[in-house]
């Protein structure tokens, strides 16, 4: 697996209905790196998450505001920056969804989507204002059965 | 998405098909519970069979929808979950909030147990 | 159909392999937009030969060098702009790839696939550098049989 | 796309399947029938019933691939043409240039004609 930096760029104005678009062209540019269909589903999932927050915490769905997401291959992961120009936030203060508190609570699990589906999840500002999300999934790894291995990463 | 909504032994029959994803999905599954309840049903059931994809506003969706029937004095049940929604609500660990059943019988028979 | 301006751009490195997803990209978005299937076939034909030139003739295949694309609805039209960072050409100089010396050679019927599949097919310069070519298809034009109206623009 | 190779009646036939276009597909089908013909076969012809799309190269190599046979003494010739492709050769007037056939037995019969 080559080293290749930005491979693909794929910008949209911030609408819901855009996501399955995004869903799509990362489904097709893992499926080329060969990633198995279940494993394609779970990142898709997560990116869907991480693109949905952009559009709705971030760029609090103004239209002509972008969500910008770029897919790398660096060593042997597949990376997917989601990037957008809202005010940023704290993710350390994000609650549990699985706290008893929470759990009944009708939002509040995206982020741990994308931490339980992907193999690491970075938080970083963008230098002009806005988030950065960067999913990251290794490339070549089968997985290890029918579902996602429920993983919680406690750094981000 | 599209849902389909059906009687069977007073219990009513939600069927979503597709995506239960933000921006849609999610809105269509409320817009369903919300006229079931509005026509007097409290026994739903919700036959996640056809869905393909279920992301965190879907899955919040659907504990809203739990907890409106509930409120209201109903049950909301599921059941003929695919594998990749039990997974997720076994990740959330909302499996043990919801009553789920394999078939439809048994799970229309639950509602008058 | 509202006006609006930018809705979606991709951009990809450029390599051949890209110009799946790019046409993935465009079916979807003219799916929501309600074209036909059999149009959108035409269409999709059309942008991979703007994009194959983009990265051929343009970016000779350099895939540090990115060939953008963007999707819009500008009126009633579906509006693909593809851009790549070229020398540029002059398009009046292209020969008539029917004319009987040309008809077996194998190569020049990209820009005539392009007229023949799009209402509108129109070149400029990029500001900065480099070729533009946008295509255009009337949305909510049912096509007019199972074959595209072989169309031959003399502009452009 | 992949192309299988098969003999039948001193004809080597070509089946392509996919998308004939630049980058991968053309250069498959031009590899393919430089093989048939260092094989030393002169009557080729291709089945393009499994072809999905073809852009102007994948045309391009189509007329590349029939000029090289026709300038080694042989013959190029195309059956079982799906609409879209039928319509791309109609257009770039390739269709006279081609001899056409519906089903194979016809078109395999016409070498010994
Ligand atoms: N891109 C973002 N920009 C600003 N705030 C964000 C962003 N992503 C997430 N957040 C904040 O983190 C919280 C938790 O996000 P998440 O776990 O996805 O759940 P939900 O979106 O259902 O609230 C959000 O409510 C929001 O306050
Ligand atoms: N984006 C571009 N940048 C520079 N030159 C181009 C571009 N697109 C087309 N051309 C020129 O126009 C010619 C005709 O293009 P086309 O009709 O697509 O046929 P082909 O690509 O097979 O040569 C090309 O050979 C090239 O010289």
């Amino acid at each position: 697996m080559p080293v290749q930096s930005s491979q693909v760029r794929i910008s949209i104005g911030s609408r819901f209905e855009h996501i399955d678009l995004i869903q799509i062209v990362v489904d097709d540019a893992l499926a080329r790196l060969g990633l198995d269909e279940d494993s394609r589903h779970w990142v898709g999932i997560a990116v869907r998450e991480g693109v949905a927050n952009a559009i709705k915490h971030g760029n609090r769905q103004d239209p002509d505001k972008e969500v910008e997401v770029e897919l790398a291959i660096e060593d042997d992961h597949a990376v997917i920056r989601i990037e957008d120009s809202g005010e940023g936030f704290d993710p350390s203060q994000v609650e549990d969804p699985l706290a008893p508190e929470n759990l009944l609570k009708p939002n509040g699990r995206g982020i741990f989507y994308m931490k339980s589906f992907m193999d690491d999840i970075q938080y970083s500002q963008r230098p002009g204002g806005g988030t950065v999300v960067t999913l990251r999934k290794r490339i070549g790894d089968k997985g290890s059965g029918r579902g996602p291995a429920p993983r919680r990463n406690q750094e981000t | 998405m599209k849902i389909d909504t059906r009687h069977s032994g007073g219990v009513t029959i939600l069927e979503p098909k597709g995506k239960i994803t933000i921006g849609v999905g999610d809105v269509a599954l409320r817009d369903a519970v919300g006229e079931a309840l509005e026509a007097g049903s409290r026994n739903i059931l919700v036959n996640l069979g056809g869905v393909t994809t279920i992301d965190s506003s879907g899955i919040g969706e659907l504990v809203s929808a739990y907890t409106t029937v509930s409120n209201r004095g109903g049950k909301l049940k599921l059941y003929n979950l695919p594998d990749k929604v039990t997974d997720i609500l076994q990740i959330t660990q909302l499996i043990s909030v919801f009553e789920v059943f394999e078939v439809e019988d048994e799970a229309v028979a639950s509602f008058s147990a």
